[in-house]
């Protein structure tokens, strides 16, 4: 496990993060049993140098809380986090503001992120402030209008003193991607980046990434809910139900050869934008239920999966290795392989 | 130096809530009733006719209404248009001072319960609440009753029982910005606490502490007209309160009614200037904010 | 958690409060400066012995700790310490006036909360129109005139000048009345402190229904409501009044706390024999005992109004009653 | 016949920062038993469209002009009470979000009832027994009706919102956004449930989303809107294989998609114009990669080509 991949950027080994259940002061008196609800259960990954990594999973599956964990947005209950060999989580304050240049995010939404009562130049040069980027005035209008146009908020004149209000989401997006690029960072979660934007301008924000990655080699963990817009952008996808990783592979083995029975019913339910297509019925049933009131041995799928047999009930199945790159975590995944 | 282009914004910006302000039919009447107070007080020496501690002789006691006593005399033949010409600068002191103190504490108060939550931010939502559950003029009586008669106690006593609403107001107020992704943004990246809370939350409360502000100085001006009404005022110092409880006690007040209604009528109408005044703020700054207060 | 849990919760918390209200209320009268006995009992004529009894008595040659626990002690049997000014033990000089004070804020409560409700409520339905500013005009100046300050204009006006009603007190003295006559001089003695406190109490009650209106009328459900094509009446009744009398019942429980104020100014205008004369009275005799036993009695009994109203707040709204007390 | 006919609509909000033309003379018509899609991105008018057909435009909002003919009558000339009885009982509305849209502290079964105790003569249990037969036809177990909006997810939510909506056998249902904000497997089954009642109790639909893949199934009619006009309407396949508005085109060709090859896409460049101080002309002659001298100078009118209503200069 500790052998070394070079061009790996980021590392996570076996991250949980438990939030009790019912945070009130009394409740935690008065009631002896404490209850959680495992928003990320034992977690591992990579992600490569360039690599964009996508996680897709419905509402409540963990994913974004996920992405905060790795940037210690929230800190985790137990786990490992690896950038480029340092570990994350036991860094103290003043290491991790320096590792902040290297590991950033975006958030989901573009109109909440901004502090309305900055100018977009005020933004991002509290950005500059903060970690002292520059020695100059001069150097730092410069950056300024640097970042603006690598980010396509032209002519940069007519955005620079524009309050938040006064933009579309899809360019407050990109102020957003501006006001974390201006710090060259390598690695960059992407939480939803597109899922509040009008279908017009997501491909342009989309673009933008991948651009972001070609240009400047940053690896990205794309999070979403959006298997569609995942395909555009990822090279790798991992499903994630209740916190788990259930399949991990390349993003078209994914679509094409899903093996999980959640990745297929997830696939079968993404919308297609072509009328001719007719919906079927999902062979899924019932409702994500988020309450802690699973067996922790048993396979969370397991109430909702057309496959289910007492097995699943009784074993909670490991991520294995189904083809080259591609693992699955399903104990009927070899004999019922016809079935699919 | 040169005028920064920021400050030139903000100063459209100031001018531009004025004149919303002014046209805004409560808030120019507030204003308006504000600065008339204002001038009463700052030129209190020059308004005044008499003395207005000087006791006059017997024959002068409890004139009505005339051209010498513009509106007559008490039971110790004090000019009574003195009174409440130097009254005002008790009742704009005290409404000033401990709206001050007040909103600054609460606001400290209330931008930390409401920035840390977790155990600091419940125990100090604790506190607070503890204070709201403590009936306000009884607990004012008590403390100015304990501490004894003073402007300056007054003011302590204010502050002390009247922070709790504007840190409840805040920590709201903050725990809702909390929840605004620029917090987080800004902290991811690599933003201070410190900060955070100045810098980034401090900014979009300041409208909501100026509104407070307003509505802490009719609380106080109330505090202290009730406090010297009922006999716990600084005796030394002249308020429309302490007139009132001279006349009440004097057993005279059936017959001197011009005693009796300047300060009443003063009382009320700068309390009703500071509560359109702070209508009509809120009216204008935060849509939100004036439900959550009950206007 | 559902109701049981919630109930629970409330109580032990009130218990909590009762007991911080104590601690405060001894630690108030600890902080006073010089002698607690001199400022206890201000009596000139009280000999050193006397004092030294006194300060026994009381527990007062005790470090502060031990002073804390021989309170609580004695308050646990009742015993609130010694009035100065009526010689008479203060739980005695306190219930004497209990009564007289719950007969005017009741009746005053109720038909504030009432008018004010239906006040608020048209109000915040007819936003914008004539008949709302009117009544929120009128409410704001209501609500910023001090109880007191109406109660001496009522005074001057109604008694002094018209002679309609009496100058003071809950009775007229030595009238010798028994039965219906006796309540028909209660009634009338009670006229004007009870205006004062509804005018001053309604004002309030308007702006908070009226804001709550407001609040719930921009809700989705309203919308929903009408999409139904239900009769604006039912809309009002059904959905919009019920919604926005939850708010307005919670703060119920901290105006309680504002009309302990109102009920002190007006008693002390009007004489009335109840609690709130009783401090006023305590103050010019600088009777601290006393006065230390009425802010106990006035902080109690709001704690406990608060949690009655928690209490019932729990039983109407679902959110709470069936369980998962959401956002 | 057609069912409901829109004729000029405009509907304007006047606030302090300007006039903002939301609606501005849209004109479309269903026939019985057809569904019409409505689409566009945030702000091109179509909620407050969905809104003019029940009449809940409210200041500083108001209908400026125009004509909607329900069923032979017109709804804009009506009397508050002539439009409260045909709300709920012959149009019906969906809103967006339905977790607001349902009264918190009123049970599921209470708030379907209620509806049809407004405008059928029929006992309270009666419409309970209704409420409940209701619930079990939009798929939540008839044991649920006693739940209070709380207790239910998001999707069930939706159902119930949708069970309200057509309790009383609408002519016309307006479903606002339907599967927005819900997950991808909820959304599917939400449409599944859509198309079940459309067989069932055939609806006449108005549908509409910012999303073309919701409801391009569902649809046979399609409207793409932008900026308060309605720039293209045909017929959902036709619409599809052949748009022939530039922001048609633009539209179709910005979905990602996971069926098929991937392909590369193509963003629509600037922003959605705001109504207050549109773009002179063709509103979206910025964005429009074709635009020609007269796209900026005149206003294109809708016009009928080869079985598109098409509002474009170059087509």
């Amino acid at each position: 496990m500790k052998e070394k991949n070079n061009n790996e950027v980021l590392r996570v080994e076996n991250l949980k993060k438990y939030f009790p259940v019912g945070k009130s002061l009394f409740a935690s008196i008065f009631s002896g049993k404490e209850e959680y609800v495992r928003a990320v259960d034992d977690v591992s990954f990579s992600v490569k140098e360039g690599e964009i990594l996508g996680f897709v999973g419905e509402s409540g599956c963990g994913k974004t809380t996920m992405g905060r964990t790795i940037l210690r947005l929230v800190e985790p209950t137990s786990g490992k986090i690896y950038y480029k060999g340092t570990e994350v989580i036991s860094l103290s304050k003043k290491r991790l503001k320096s590792l902040r240049r290297r590991m950033q995010m975006i958030f989901q939404d573009p109109y909440g992120s901004l502090n309305p009562r900055r100018t977009v130049a005020e933004t991002l040069r509290q950005t500059i402030k903060i970690h002292k980027l520059v020695n100059s005035k001069a150097e730092e209008e410069t950056l300024i209008k640097k970042t603006l146009e690598e980010v396509e908020l032209k002519p940069v004149g007519e955005f620079w003193d524009k309050y938040p209000g006064f933009l579309s989401g899809g360019q407050l997006q990109r102020v957003s991607a501006g006001r974390v690029l201006i710090l060259q960072p390598k690695f960059i979660v992407a939480d939803e980046p597109v899922s509040m934007l009008d279908v017009s301008v997501r491909v342009g924000v989309l673009d933008l990434l991948l651009r972001m990655r070609n240009k400047f080699g940053i690896s990205f963990i794309y999070i979403t809910h959006d298997l569609a817009t995942a395909r555009y952008v990822c090279d790798r996808i991992a499903i994630m139900y209740l916190g788990k990783i259930v399949e991990i592979a390349q993003t078209e083995d994914i679509i094409n050869k899903p093996l999980h029975p959640y990745t297929q019913a997830l696939i079968s339910a993404v919308p297609v934008p072509d009328p001719t297509v007719k919906i079927h019925d999902l062979p899924i049933k019932g409702y994500l239920s988020l309450t802690s009131d699973l067996v922790s041995s048993s396979c969370r799928f397991y109430p909702r999966c057309p496959y289910a047999t007492k097995k699943c009930h009784e074993e909670e199945p490991p991520l294995v290795q189904g083809e080259r790159d591609h693992y699955v975590a399903c104990i009927n995944y070899r004999k019922s392989k016809s079935v699919y | 130096m040169t005028i920064s282009p920021r400050f030139l914004r903000r100063l459209k910006k100031l001018r531009e809530f004025f004149s919303l302000l002014v046209r805004n039919r409560m808030g120019l009447v507030g204003l308006a009733i504000i600065i008339l107070f204002l001038i009463l007080a700052i030129f209190a020496p020059f308004l005044r006719t008499v003395n207005p501690t000087k006791v006059g002789t017997s024959k002068n006691i409890l004139l009505s209404p005339s051209p010498q006593f513009w509106l007559g005399t008490d039971d110790l033949a004090k000019d009574v248009w003195s009174q409440i010409v130097y009254g005002s600068r008790i009742s704009l002191a005290i409404g000033f001072l401990a709206a001050i103190i007040t909103v600054f504490t609460g606001s400290l108060i209330g931008l930390i319960a409401g920035f840390y939550g977790g155990k600091i931010g419940e125990i100090l939502m604790r506190i607070v609440d503890f204070f709201m559950m403590l009936p306000m003029l009884p607990l004012m009586i008590v403390l100015a009753a304990v501490l004894g008669p003073s402007i300056w106690n007054i003011i302590f006593v204010v502050s002390i029982v009247s922070w709790p609403t504007t840190a409840r107001v805040i920590r709201s107020q903050v725990l809702s910005l909390k929840e605004r992704t620029f917090i987080e943004a800004s902290r991811c990246i690599g933003a201070s606490d410190f900060l955070l809370m100045f810098n980034e939350i401090l900014p979009n409360v300041v409208p909501i502490m100026f509104a407070e502000s307003v509505l802490m100085v009719t609380e106080a001006i109330y505090a202290e007209a009730v406090l010297s009404f009922l006999g716990l005022g600084d005796p030394t110092a002249i308020s429309w309160g302490m007139m009132l409880h001279f006349a009440f006690e004097s057993g005279t007040m059936g017959k001197a009614f011009w005693w009796v209604l300047p300060p009443i009528a003063c009382i009320v109408i700068l309390i009703i200037g500071f509560t359109f005044l702070g209508t009509a703020i809120t009216d204008i700054l935060e849509p939100g904010y004036k439900e959550a207060h009950g206007f | 958690m559902g109701l049981k849990g919630f109930a629970i919760k409330k109580i032990i918390a009130a218990i909590i409060t009762i007991f911080a209200i104590v601690g405060v209320n001894f630690v108030i009268f600890r902080m006073a400066p010089g002698d607690p006995v001199r400022m206890m009992f201000r009596d000139p004529r009280i000999s050193g012995e006397q004092m030294q009894l006194i300060r026994e008595k009381f527990g007062l040659d005790k470090p502060l700790w031990g002073q804390f626990i021989s309170y609580l002690k004695e308050l646990s049997h009742g015993n609130l310490g010694l009035s100065f000014w009526q010689k008479r033990p203060v739980l005695d000089v306190i219930t004497d006036r209990i009564p007289q004070t719950l007969l005017l804020v009741l009746t005053a409560l109720t038909i504030a909360m009432f008018l004010g409700t239906i006040f608020g409520a048209l109000a915040g339905w007819k936003r914008g129109t004539r008949v709302d500013s009117f009544i929120l005009s009128l409410s704001l100046t209501m609500y910023s005139i001090p109880a007191f300050s109406l109660g001496i204009i009522l005074l001057l006006i109604f008694a002094y000048i018209l002679s309609i009603f009496p100058l003071s007190g809950m009775t007229t003295p030595a009238s010798g009345l028994t039965g219906l006559g006796y309540w028909k001089d209660v009634l009338w003695h009670m006229c004007l402190p009870a205006f004062s406190i509804i005018m001053w109490y309604i004002g309030e009650y308007v702006l908070l229904t009226r804001g709550s209106m407001l609040d719930t009328l921009r809700k989705d459900y309203i919308l929903t409501a009408r999409a139904k094509g239900l009769k604006e009446s039912t809309i009002l009744i059904k959905h919009a009044l019920r919604n926005a009398l939850l708010p307005v019942i919670t703060v119920t429980g901290v105006n309680i706390g504002f009309a302990v104020a109102g009920v002190i100014e007006v008693e002390t205008v009007f004489s009335w024999p109840g609690i709130g004369r009783l401090v006023y009275d305590a103050v010019m005799k600088r009777d601290y005992p006393l006065l230390q036993g009425v802010f106990l009695v006035f902080a109690i009994s709001i704690v406990l109004a608060n949690l009655v109203i928690d209490l019932i707040y729990g039983y109407i709204d679902p959110r709470i009653k069936v369980g998962g007390e959401k956002k | 016949m057609a069912l409901l006919e829109v004729k000029n609509l405009k509907v304007y909000y006047f606030t302090r920062k300007g006039t903002a033309k939301a609606v501005d003379g849209v004109n479309f018509s269903i026939d019985k038993n057809e569904t019409l899609g409505l689409i566009g991105e945030s702000g091109c008018g179509k909620t407050t469209t969905a809104l003019s057909l029940m009449r809940f435009v409210t200041p500083p909002g108001r209908i400026v002009k125009g004509k909607i003919v329900f069923d032979g009558r017109d709804i804009i000339s009506m009397s508050n009470e002539e439009i409260r009885l045909l709300r709920g009982k012959e149009i019906s509305i969906v809103f967006q979000a339905a977790q607001n849209a349902l009264n918190p502290v009123m049970t599921i079964e209470k708030q379907i009832s209620e509806g049809i105790l407004e405008h059928e003569s029929i006992t309270e249990d009666e419409a309970l027994e209704r409420a409940k037969n209701q619930l079990n036809l939009v798929g939540i177990g008839d044991e649920r009706s006693k739940s209070y909006p709380h207790e239910l997810s998001g999707g069930m939510k939706q159902r119930v919102m949708i069970a309200m909506a057509t309790v009383c056998n609408p002519k016309l249902l307006i479903l606002d956004e339907p599967v927005t904000g819900l997950d991808v497997i909820v959304q599917r089954q939400i449409l599944s449930l859509i198309n079940d009642l459309r067989a069932k109790l055939h609806l006449t639909i108005v549908i509409i989303a910012h999303d073309l893949s919701v409801i391009a199934e569902t649809c046979d009619k399609i409207a793409v809107m932008y900026a308060g006009k309605i720039v293209e309407q045909a017929s959902a396949v036709s619409l599809y294989k052949n748009p022939m508005h530039p922001y048609s085109q633009a539209l179709i060709k910005a979905y990602p998609s996971i069926k098929g090859e991937k392909k590369k896409l193509k963003s629509i460049p600037g922003a959605p114009p705001r109504l207050v101080n549109p773009p002179p002309g063709c509103k979206f002659h910025p964005r429009c990669s074709y635009a020609a001298d007269i796209c900026r100078k005149k206003e294109p009118i809708i016009r009928e080509k080869e079985g598109h209503l098409v509002a474009c200069h170059l087509n």
